[in-house]
């Protein structure tokens, strides 16, 4: 399993190819990418906010939870912090399981682990000002599932 | 002495990232009565708690937790990564 | 919407970004690839076969329902037949939605369907001789919660 | 005239993956009576009909359809790809 917290830009072909050509077992690998959407053409830069030390701690909890309650092969998880403009990668997730079921639900699982439970904070930056992204009643819902 | 970080819209708020305090508040809740009696931009950023989070050493907790033994308390708003 | 059906090898990392590049709306891309599975090494070969004509149909057929069901930006099918070896990729989906939900969801489904409603058949060729991959009962349950 | 078509083990067991029938079969269960009655490895091959699929025309369906303006039948396992 393989966490990086990152400012850099990161190419989601070649992490997952290289994540799939790590697998021995695996049948399946899911992955999600987020990208920073445009909002219309308004969206100047998005800056995004973290807290150094528990991010790591609780994205590699959310990992381990992940991995306990699937048959997972592997995982992988990258986010970014710093400035981000429209349609840059901001962060992705990476499954590989022996079935589909597993690889699907876990990547859901650390996507919406991740959406409430890590420390990230987005901030939006506009011709017409700047505001923090507010979190979604759907995303704090969405954790009730598992 | 505990130190108090802040992130997003509460650090904006307050004016600053970080800062080390001297307290004896039993809870969070006492720490953050502290904080709000002390100038106009704390009490603003805690106006509402229900739109903030507590994080104590570095594992998200709740404001009536004790502070006993806490090395670093993270103030902020819910979390929107991914 | 793009869909080929293919015996050459394609690569999974170029699709996903040539995919993600040519969205304009999105925030989440999901990808799916299924991989030839080794079981312990004793996998020689696996071929799949088809139904030329009737495959095309049927996975346009599901991938209209997913359009129609869910809030996609955008999704892509690749599907190989012909010969295989472990650990070659034997097919990929990749989903975009302004949400997660959406992404997820509309891949799944199209796995799912894909599955056990596309003509396809796998046949596994081993040291110990040749055979025919059963239908998994799992598989066809899993239609049911769409 | 009708084309017929196998998949996969039943193709192997007809021994031929397409083939062209006069028939008056009113259903797909009729036609495969039909066939049945030919010879022994189609008998076989279509001994057990919960274990086999049918599509009409490239569409899915079932053994009880009718066969009236059908051009293409196709018999296969159940499918298993993905």
């Amino acid at each position: 399993m393989r966490l990086s917290v990152q400012t850099d830009a990161f190419d989601l072909g070649a992490e997952a190819n290289a994540f799939a050509a790590a697998q021995k077992t695996a049948g399946a690998v899911v992955t999600f990418t987020g990208i920073v959407r445009d909002n219309g053409g308004t969206l100047a830069a998005m800056e995004i906010e973290h807290y150094p030390g528990m991010t790591e701690r609780a994205i590699r909890a959310i990992m381990d939870e992940a991995q306990a309650r699937w048959s997972l092969d592997d995982a992988l998880v990258i986010h970014r912090h710093g400035r981000l403009v429209a349609q840059e990668p901001i962060m992705m997730v990476a499954t590989a399981a022996r079935h589909r079921a597993d690889a699907f639900a876990a990547a859901e699982f650390l996507m919406d682990y991740l959406k409430s439970r890590a420390p990230f904070w987005k901030k939006e930056f506009a011709a017409d000002g700047a505001a923090w992204v507010a979190a979604r009643d759907e995303d704090e819902a969405a954790l009730n599932r598992w | 002495m505990i130190e108090i970080l802040y992130f997003a819209w509460v650090r904006e708020r307050i004016g600053l990232p970080r800062e080390k305090v001297e307290t004896s508040a039993a809870t969070v809740a006492d720490l953050v009565a502290e904080l709000r009696a002390r100038e106009e931009r704390y009490d603003l950023a805690f106006a509402d708690l229900a739109s903030l989070r507590v994080a104590l050493d570095q594992e998200l907790s709740s404001f009536d937790a004790p502070l006993a033994g806490v090395r670093e308390v993270a103030f902020f708003p819910p979390m929107t990564g991914g």
